[in-house]
């Protein structure tokens, strides 16, 4: 075991999956000799050098379009998008080839890909550096769509993606990099894609998050347990798409009461879809109407506005208080 | 030097090697078997008559819109006739003939063309992507595949397709250049053909030529005839060889001529002279390349008749298939089906189980669908 | 009054929008000598000429692009994308700036501009011609997204969309381009943008939807009224974004049970964000979850296929009959 | 004609007046009125200063990351001091010394990088575009800024900037390719700064010059030596001048470098030499626009203090600014306020009303943001 920050379990999982199997290589932009903007892929370059890691030229499009034609080849790029705010460049990469190869061609190729990118807010940046954008891809079919919420995980989510057939849309939470160490083992491991994970028991209320709100989610779970003595239930999706309904379900039959937390813009995200999937699924055991708490939708509220748009504890728990009290 | 001209070497050639009138530049004539030059001619005119039996059965309805190729042989067959198996073919949507050199049978375009996805699957061990219908989108992964290759150490070229009109979109830019900063062995074959849909290719781009766009790239571009088949081999067979050697990307630049409709939903009497397809239908790339082989007493008698009679095969074959099976719908959309799939496609069964008739089965004629299309123009009228 | 299929209306629209004011005009892919793949611009290049209706290169970044750019300078740009399926190309120039500048610059410049795009299926078109992108739109702030679903509210909202001061993305049914014909007055009519519309009254259930499955619900309602006797409400959205949630909430008070319709696959779809906005206003009213009839989430069909995943009539009926009986 | 060179007349020069030994081409002196010379070489040192002020201001986490411009300043000041007030000007996210000469506040500049939205609010009457961050976006907009003055038949010129790696981007080959066909009085700026981040320009492209590119699309490009204003000036105003009498578009690529770090989250000494930097510190911009002033005796004594008290002046009101009302978040959405915004609007309201003590004012320093960054560099240490 070592004590790992996000950034450095991230990094670990490139170099382990590097080293296993040669197939697996690294490009975007910035990620060799820099070891990528955040670090990711710190010595990655100097360990596997500049064919296995592309210093590539500024353009979304054409990373994500070259590594497709590698995975067609039987190659398992992993690219690197700076910052999630720069993917609509490639989108139309993502959604007409990455997601449909395989069954455009019946199975005769398909994309083993990674599509890694930080998004999310919480750390003073400008325009297009703070945005949360899960919910585009969520809704491809063809793709998955993974979001770790803790060094550990975040490791062993990648180690799946890598290994995972199909093209893995990879959210990593910016504020979520150097945010906490946490123990994470030295031999590889793997986290099963497409299943989410009850952090934490309860039997009053169901709390939904993802990347950075799940600490947020556990904090509100803390608050409403010692102010209101309500057992909060937290569920880590972990993976957006495909949705893990069996879990949610399960926890809101028997919580009877949910609550969605996350930094994308509410009208039209993810808590929509969890929120509807929920009502199906669960209906007759719901006490009172599943509650988002999401960013407001406006396009950027700049960082000096952007505590009063995203979530955070208080909002949470007063979201849980009214779901409680309905 | 307060202001001086840089020593760039930019510059681009032309090349032909058959013209129209017949002249043969015999020290530029390409070395090609006997029976290659065949199987050349024979997809090309297969190319042109499937085209034709293709338009009939859009019309019928038993398949949907396509692209007609006539007028683009040469620069198709030209160009993939200097590929060995082991090398990869990227077309766009009108490689009808390249598709047939490659070895994509013809049922199995039919199918593509009906709305199946059984038609875009490539054989097990054949190295062609299937057709792509965003333009341009292509080029990006046959650099990529070109640079899988070089990384894996394979000897395998890369050949890619696409139009005038591709050149004007971002994606085609970012895959030349990601070409030439990789430098891998990639051919990227622009078929000009002056249109795009209904955009003249001065509409499309204020450079005089499109192989010119390669030294924006620092790589080689050359401009061939492309209803010369002989050119557009000799130019490919060059870029094919530096690729192999290592030295990197080429642009060839094609220059034909679309006779026909840009899809069988297109009318080009509203854009383009009858004038103008004149003067091109006397450069028709097959009458000039027959002659060559007349010369040459390589004709084969009774062609047309053989490939008509492959062609009705294929027909024949493709009306027999089995109607598509809705279920199938759901097989390859991820490697393993996740739990929500699982469930939908239960419930579509469940729905077929109580409600569907049989669907029509692939031959069968359709309702004449609800958009615009079917226009019959002149050239289609014969 | 003239009778007129939704081309046309939308082409009238577009002249007599011209007509009245110099500052608009159209640009896109086949848009002027050849009137359009669709004919919705047919004979407006010869009216206006090459400068006011631009045969664009093929490039649907530059043609978002350059429009944003026309927009800022204080032009009306309507830019056509020949198929909704290549606008992800010009995505980012939508989702970056588009919908943007406005909040950018604080009001000092704004995007007065349309983007009409052809969308959806039963046209028997291949891959990427028969898509349903609508939720892409519908979800970033800034913009707004209109759904027509017959020529007379077809041409009374793309005025409405050329005249509206922010960003519009104008989403046509293919499959309405020439299904029928609709009295239509010569004089220019506008029809508000973000009000849906209540087709036809019912107190039973709500029957919900957009652009060409408005026709299918009319149908499944039609169905319900003579074998089951239950009167069905349907809604025409008419705009999906801003959606009007006061008009969706007050039927479903009224009538306490919903069942949504989109062609667009159906995880993290249009439907969700509908249920959960009917969930949140009418929690208490419900009878029955909010069922949604859609498109399988998979990447593409084939249209030898379609039939089996677009929501057609019995799927509305069953999915309305078991909401009924839930 | 078998295999022959096309002339084409592609060709592209260098330009340089005043080389960074001092010599002066005194045929290609562009003549600048002396109160011009001295405006431009005012702005230039206060594009350098407050540089330095801001890497200090972002270290005391009074505002967040932003992109210095040390050593660009003669490729911006040379470029826009070729422009008339109702020229537009459509920046990139490193423009400071020319969004200054077109008249931007400092305390607005402040307030942008300190991540408030009034700080992209051009004046009502400033012909300007905000920063733009995504890289080369801007330039399609520059293209329809520059169509729609044409279309108005107003005489505006658009001139946009962007660096070397943005011409590896679609949006800049789909704006060059409109801007070609259409003919629109548009000046396409290249700095090449010989870095994107921590890419060379040598893996940014094979091509050898990126004013090459401009051949691709059918109109001029040229290079000039980026860090002699006198040469990015006349090649700018020869350029301004083209577009203003509708000979239409042009490429500049400015040649020069990007001294500092490329954020104030970046370190260099990561992926480049301190020798390279050495070797470009003594071409130095301001150096060398500083002796040829000098020798006209236009140098101003005391301008550095005098600029360092201009600075000192907008810092002070950029740190007096009331805090950040988050309500205003909602303001410019839309042009009115749908009602699921008001609704949300009322909710923050409340939840403000509630629950937040004030936010803290724009100037006082807020924690350290948990992202990296912040390195010290040699660079930036005295
Ligand atoms: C990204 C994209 N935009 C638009 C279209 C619609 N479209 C299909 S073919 C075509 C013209 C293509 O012109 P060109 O590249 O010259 O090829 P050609 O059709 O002449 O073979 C257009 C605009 C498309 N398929 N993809
Ligand atoms: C579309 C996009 N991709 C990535 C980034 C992240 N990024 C910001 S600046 C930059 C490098 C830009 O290089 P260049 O164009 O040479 O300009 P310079 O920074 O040297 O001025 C990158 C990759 C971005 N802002 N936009
Ligand atoms: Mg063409
Ligand atoms: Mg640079």
């Amino acid at each position: 075991m070592v004590k790992l920050n996000m950034v450095k379990a991230l990094n670990l999982a490139l170099l382990q999956e590097m080293e296993r199997d040669p197939d697996v290589l690294v490009l975007g932009e910035d990620v060799g000799v820099d070891g990528g903007v955040f670090r990711v892929t710190e010595d990655l370059h100097r360990t596997f050098g500049g064919k296995r890691v592309i210093d590539s030229p500024l353009a979304e499009a054409a990373i994500v379009g070259t590594a497709v034609g590698m995975a067609l080849y039987g190659l398992k790029p992993v690219c690197e998008i700076q910052f999630s705010g720069f993917a609509f460049q490639c989108f139309h990469q993502i959604e007409n080839h990455a997601a449909r190869y395989r069954q455009r061609t019946q199975g005769r190729f398909h994309c083993q890909m990674v599509v890694r990118m930080p998004y999310g807010g919480g750390v003073r940046a400008l325009e297009h550096h703070s945005e949360s954008e899960e919910q585009f891809y969520a809704q491809v079919p063809g793709l998955k769509l993974v979001v770790p919420s803790g060094p550990r995980n975040a490791r062993a989510l990648l180690v799946s993606a890598i290994r995972d057939p199909d093209p893995v849309i990879f959210f990593e939470a910016k504020a979520l990099y150097h945010a906490h160490k946490e123990e994470v083992p030295e031999e590889t491991e793997a986290l099963p894609i497409g299943q989410a994970r009850v952090a934490q028991e309860g039997r009053d209320l169901t709390l939904i998050a993802y990347g950075a709100m799940v600490r947020v989610a556990l904090e509100a779970a803390e608050v409403l347990r010692a102010e209101d003595g309500a057992e909060a239930e937290v569920i880590d999706l972990l993976t957006l798409s495909p949705l893990d309904r069996e879990t949610l379900v399960g926890s809101v039959a028997k919580t009877g009461r949910a609550v969605v937390v996350h930094e994308a813009p509410r009208s039209f995200g993810p808590g929509a879809e969890i929120a509807a999937s929920l009502m199906e699924g669960a209906f007759l055991a719901l006490e009172a109407p599943i509650r988002r708490v999401a960013a407001v939708d406006v396009p950027w509220v700049g960082f000096a506005r952007e505590k009063a748009s995203v979530p955070d504890v208080p909002r949470v728990v007063a979201a849980a208080r009214e779901t409680l009290a309905f | 030097m307060p202001r001086t001209p840089l020593d760039l070497r930019l510059s681009v050639d032309h090349l032909s090697i058959l013209d129209s009138d017949g002249n043969l530049d015999t020290a530029l004539e390409p070395d090609i078997a006997a029976g290659d030059l065949k199987r050349m001619y024979r997809t090309m005119v297969l190319g042109r008559r499937l085209d034709e039996r293709m338009v009939r059965l859009q019309r019928q309805g038993r398949i949907g819109t396509f692209a007609p190729i006539k007028g683009q042989e040469a620069s198709q067959i030209g160009a993939v006739a200097t590929l060995r198996r082991e090398d990869w073919m990227v077309p766009s949507f009108r490689e009808t003939a390249a598709m047939l050199w490659r070895g994509w049978p013809i049922e199995q375009l039919l199918a593509f063309f009906a709305g199946r996805l059984e038609g875009g699957r490539p054989a097990p061990d054949q190295r062609d992507l299937p057709i792509t219908i965003p333009v341009a989108t292509q080029l990006p992964h046959a650099v990529g595949l070109a640079y899988a290759a070089q990384y894996r150490g394979d000897d395998a070229v890369v050949m890619a397709f696409f139009g005038d009109g591709a050149t004007s979109e971002g994606d085609f830019h970012e895959a030349m250049n990601f070409a030439g900063v990789w430098h891998v062995p990639v051919v990227l074959v622009c078929q000009n053909n002056q249109w795009a849909i209904s955009v003249p290719i001065k509409k499309q781009t204020h450079s005089r030529t499109l192989a010119q766009k390669a030294l924006a790239y620092g790589f080689p571009g050359i401009q061939v005839d492309g209803n010369d088949v002989l050119a557009v081999y000799a130019a490919s067979r060059e870029a094919v060889l530096r690729a192999q050697a290592g030295e990197g990307p080429t642009l060839i630049e094609c220059v034909t001529y679309r006779l026909g409709v840009h899809t069988t939903a297109d009318d080009p009497t509203k854009y383009r002279s009858e004038a103008e397809v004149r003067e091109w239908e006397r450069k028709d790339p097959l009458t000039r390349f027959g002659a060559y082989l007349e010369k040459k007493t390589l004709l084969e008698p009774g062609l047309e008749e053989e490939l008509d009679a492959e062609i009705a095969r294929a027909v024949a074959v493709f009306e027999s298939l089995p109607p598509a099976d809705p279920l199938t719908m759901f097989e390859h959309a991820y490697g393993e089906l996740p739990a929500h799939l699982r469930a939908q496609r239960q419930e579509v069964g469940e729905r077929l189980a109580r409600t569907a008739p049989d669907p029509p089965a692939a031959g069968e004629p359709l309702p004449p669908p609800p958009m615009r299309g079917q226009r019959k123009t002149s050239r289609w009228s014969n």
